[in-house]
């Protein structure tokens, strides 16, 4: 079947990594037998086998830790947490483990583990289901973090990220999973570390992800009916970040808009803002802006999850305010 | 045998016809607001997702009736049953599962984080396993402050292989501090047979590995697990240290949210629903005399009280805007 | 006797808190009868005995959650976690319970809890025991964190952490066990949210915590003899954060370098040059100047060590950079 | 009672002189190498903290041998037995722990992270139980790419009760790894007797939680030790599944660095002494009628062959600073 949405592209990467590579197997619960919690594996299991998606108990570090192990031994496991959030009962075995061991051991393993995580607000799931989880491991270095905002990108960087050899936490936004593919064409790996220029424009510079970049794209339509064009950028991967490409699109524009999902402490948008106000200070005309989520977990009730996640309106305010210098 | 041998219960004296009627009474409640709250869902006035107790009623009420005034419960995202079982008032639960300003959270907590200190429903948690550190905390705390309570957890099959009930039963026992580690197995966590995640043949007999006493007990029976756990709490306050409860029951509803539960071997529920804890409760009372009016007066007392807490939690609000930023620090 | 230690203040600061507060109570493996690890309770369950002083098996899960449940029935909870690091494995109950317990019960709880971590490199712990493990948390609205860079601070912020209605992380920098105290004069509690103007200039400012706000004392010293004049500012809470007065003194100085000891990704110095670079861009004159350790783990050998932690000369040549404009 | 009730040793004819040699040898290297690394910390060459193994030779030295060529093995930060009984240089162990360029891991890891992949030694951790859930990786990808090999995880007594050694049981019986998880209980975690840790009688008892066997064994007894865990190694290798094995032992020195474990009751240490692993060898070995003179041989050959391996790691240069930015990605 061709490839229409995210999930799909999701479940197609790791069919085809499957049948590509006989040493990648995928682990999680509920991932096999039942095809997921968010079904983003179904019937996986059914044509590879039960050795290659696997179930497992609840039992979050042992599902890290079994990855680390087998990926040292040569296999290339995918390990599934469902919902991002929690990486935090096995936060020891990604940021102190996995991050690390090749390093520790002086480069004498490699380990080449995919993390999949469900990530991210807006659906009414609350505090403990709707965290823009990327922003935990930031600090962690040893690892890649990847962000898919596209049908492409989450097909293409899963690809990459299974491929890669070294352990890549692909945070996959569990509110786009129906998110419809416009383009057309072959599907095929993205290089991790390569942002791209979604839309051009010579006003003003946004760098957002997923839902965000979303936004974006949605405010540059509004703005470019005022007359101003509006240029926005998604990494696509945060670790290791492109900043040339942000540095580049900065020279143009001299103005910059980084919209993120969550709150400010900590996050990617304050470590890239921060990181080009540096770089490319002369460049900026006016102040950066951050747009993020109030400093505050995400609430359960419509109304406040709605107001709590950065909107098109923020950001077209933003970039208005902007253009009136 | 995991499936109950009989429908008829044995019956416990020192439990008089009120409190029976009542624990019926609690038991319907809760399942007709679980129904409630699922036709709300389809609704789609339930955002995310929601996870039903439907056939494990006589779990928590059996449980939750063994408690004293001044104890204290803890439970997961399927812990409606639980929190209506402490006394939470029906109309603020629906309120809070449906996200109005009146919900016993003001509709930040939603359904998986149901909490009411007033009845000492001390909280819903959705990370599976984090809850039973907290329990320890409250037995501790209560200890601690020369306050005599009992600190009941209530947790599924599936979170006895997560790292932290094994943290949390072994420290529990060590301190000895009063804490009822209530299991309720209903076969599955998620869509998986507890049977395929661990080799252990019954539950209850993880409690070996901390020195402290395990119990099955037949989860559909709300007199039997009524008196375990009456038993559990009376050690615990003697200062003789935690239990671990293994309640054996099954959830009539899929997982959450609109799971069809096709991973259910053909006629297992059919088996489950002859063994209904309400029918069964039902025929308790019948044998011992209760007239089919009394029973009945019940049953139309619960259907009402479920129909108008709905309404008037539909009725309320939802939250005004600056709740958002409140609540984060005190 | 007098605190004349770092490490003295903390003990002193539990000691002083014990004595005032019947609710406060310690917990943590090998604090009580051996007096902890870095024997920062040495002698504590002597004077109170093992019902306010509290041993535990390694549990870190179930140590935090017995400190949340025991604050949530009116007692006041420090849990030490000896090294920092070990937070991974108790990770949700830190980001996902304690930090959000009060949010989502909609008020119903205030949960008292300390945290004390000995955080930070410098001493050849290697990679699992060297983090700074305050950038972990950044992005966890819910918790407060401290991160005390004196003596007095050390005395002060502990009082006030076990004080607060909040959770509190207390990072306690193990290196700095031993520093000895300057100023003389009672130890008081010191107000969470209030950065400290350590140095007085009006050439550049510095902002740095506990290692690097030694380093930028030194710098100081050394450019002062260059006739430059440096104004450090230490922080003390990472979050809240005391942006008003970094705002003011960079309003004076028109030069912003935030130095930290770890690296820029997801961290609390890449947050501060955000925020500052977005409310003060008009009154920076140059590029703010972000100076973290690089994007590895914390290496074992003492040359390799030395050289991933940011040090004076570094900071001198980004101060004279500056000034040669 | 844990304390072992004889000096003498059992014999096992299956072991020729050589082996038994051999096995005195590896025990001797390690803890001469062990007595070098005290005294290079003593004069700052180490940094941060060291875990020294002395009087627990007996555990790693017959666990390691019961390996095949293909086995791994991982271990704690107290590691440096395990890694050289699997038969690491000794050079560059010290190196590595003195942090030369020559060290095992470049002088990256150092005391608390041996890894030497070439002789099977996948790594030691810091974390405490962080490495059972990789140990049952291990035997996982093992399994997948068709390498027949047994996965030894060594551990202690304090570890058994975090969240890691409990899903990491789990999951190796669900699934039938061949992994051993070898607790060496040496009575303390840090400055805490195990049983201040715990309620169950043996650590070895937990193994029951899981559906799979658990075997208590004289620690200070090498030929015991191998005998267990060549049984176990066996059962795994025929796909029967992982074994929990207790070794109940004592390390001689304090936990780290300059603890003078003041917190241990008069007399014990001088107890243990009486049966350490080494004099019980060289007893079984003279029983044997083995000449004193081989076994001075052997004691010889080991001194020497740490004095060497000392001599030429410290006369080995620093890392170069490049590597400091070498190894974060492959
Ligand atoms: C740490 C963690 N892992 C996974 C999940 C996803 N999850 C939610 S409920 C559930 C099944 C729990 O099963 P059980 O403990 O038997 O409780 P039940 O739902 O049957 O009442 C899982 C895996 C979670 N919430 N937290
Ligand atoms: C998660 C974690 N908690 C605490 C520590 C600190 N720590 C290091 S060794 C140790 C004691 C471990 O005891 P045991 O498992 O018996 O091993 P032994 O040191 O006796 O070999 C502790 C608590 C740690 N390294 N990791
Ligand atoms: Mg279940
Ligand atoms: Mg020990």
């Amino acid at each position: 079947m061709s490839v229409t949405t995210y999930k799909e592209a999701i479940r197609q990467a790791q069919a085809d990594a499957l049948k590509a590579d006989p040493t990648v197997f995928l682990l999680g619960e509920d991932i096999a037998a039942a095809g997921g919690a968010f079904k983003v594996t179904d019937g996986l299991m059914e044509s590879f086998g039960g050795e290659r998606v696997m179930d497992t108990p609840i039992s979050e570090q042992a599902i890290i830790g079994a990855a680390i192990g087998a990926a040292i031994m040569g296999s290339r496991p995918v390990a599934e947490l469902m919902f991002a959030d929690f990486a935090g009962v096995c936060f020891d075995q990604i940021a102190n483990q996995l991050a690390k061991y090749r390093y520790m051991s002086g480069g004498q393993v490699s380990v080449p583990v995919t993390v999949r995580l469900a990530n991210g607000a807006g659906q009414g799931f609350a505090s403990q289901h709707s965290q823009p989880v990327e922003n935990w491991f930031l600090n962690c270095p040893g690892l890649k973090i990847v962000t898919p905002g596209s049908v492409e990108d989450a097909y293409g960087l899963l690809r990459s990220a299974i491929a890669d050899e070294d352990p890549v936490l692909f945070f996959e936004h569990k509110a786009m999973y129906n998110l419809k593919r416009v383009r057309t064409g072959e599907l095929a790996p993205v290089p991790i570390g390569q942002a791209e220029v979604v839309r051009e424009g010579g006003d003003v510079t946004v760098v957002a992800t997923q839902l965000m970049r979303q936004c974006a794209e949605r405010a540059a339509e509004q703005m470019a009916d005022l007359g101003v064009t509006v240029e926005v950028i998604d990494p696509r991967t945060l670790v290791p970040f492109d900043y040339g490409t942000v540095a580049e699109s900065v020279a143009k524009t001299n103005r910059l808009i980084v919209m993120q999902e969550g709150s400010a402490g900590g996050s990617w948008g304050a470590t890239v803002v921060a990181r080009i106000a540096g770089d490319c200070f002369e460049s900026l005309d006016l102040a950066p802006v951050l747009i993020s989520a109030p400093d505050t977990p995400v609430p359960y009730a419509g109304g406040l999850e709605a107001a709590w996640l950065p909107d098109v309106d923020t950001l077209c305010e933003a970039i208005k305010a902007m253009d009136r210098y | 045998m995991e499936y109950p041998d009989r429908v008829a219960i044995d019956d416990d004296p020192s439990l008089a016809d009120g409190e029976l009627l009542g624990m019926l009474r609690s038991m319907l409640e809760i399942r007709g607001l679980e129904d409630e709250i699922q036709r709300a869902f389809t609704k789609d006035l339930v955002r995310g997702s929601t996870h039903l107790c439907n056939g494990q009623e006589a779990g928590v009420v059996g449980a939750c009736t063994a408690l004293a005034e001044q104890d204290t419960m803890v439970c997961t995202y399927r812990g409606h049953g639980a929190v209506l079982a402490m006394g939470a008032p029906l109309d603020a639960t629906f309120a809070e599962i449906v996200g109005r300003e009146t919900g016993l959270c003001g509709g930040k907590g939603g359904s998986m984080h149901l909490t009411d200190v007033r009845v000492g429903a001390y909280g819903s948690f959705a990370i599976v396993g984090a809850h039973l550190p907290i329990a320890n905390g409250l037995a501790l705390g209560a200890r601690q402050r020369g306050r005599d309570s009992v600190s009941l957890c209530f947790f599924g099959d599936g979170s006895t292989n997560i790292g932290a009930f094994h943290e949390s039963l072994n420290l529990a026992a060590v301190w000895s501090l009063p804490v009822i580690f209530f299991c309720e197995n209903n076969l599955y966590g998620e869509y998986t047979p507890w049977r395929a995640t661990t080799r252990v043949e019954r539950l209850a007999d993880r409690a070996a590995s901390y020195g402290m006493p395990g119990v099955r007990v037949d989860g559909n029976d709300v007199v039997a697990v009524h008196q375990v756990t009456a038993e559990a709490v009376a050690r615990a306050r003697s200062g003789a240290g935690p239990t671990l409860i293994e309640s054996v029951t099954y959830r009539h509803r899929g997982h959450s949210r609109t799971d069809p539960a096709t991973y259910r071997p053909e006629g297992e529920l059919d088996r489950w629903l002859e063994v209904d804890p309400v029918l069964r409760l039902r025929a308790l009372l019948t044998t011992r005399g209760i007239g089919e009016d009394r029973i009945a007066g019940t049953e139309a007392a619960a259907k009402e009280s479920v129909r108008t807490a709905v309404e008037s939690a539909l009725a309320a609000p939802p939250p005004r805007p600056d709740a958002l930023f409140k609540d984060v620090y005190a």
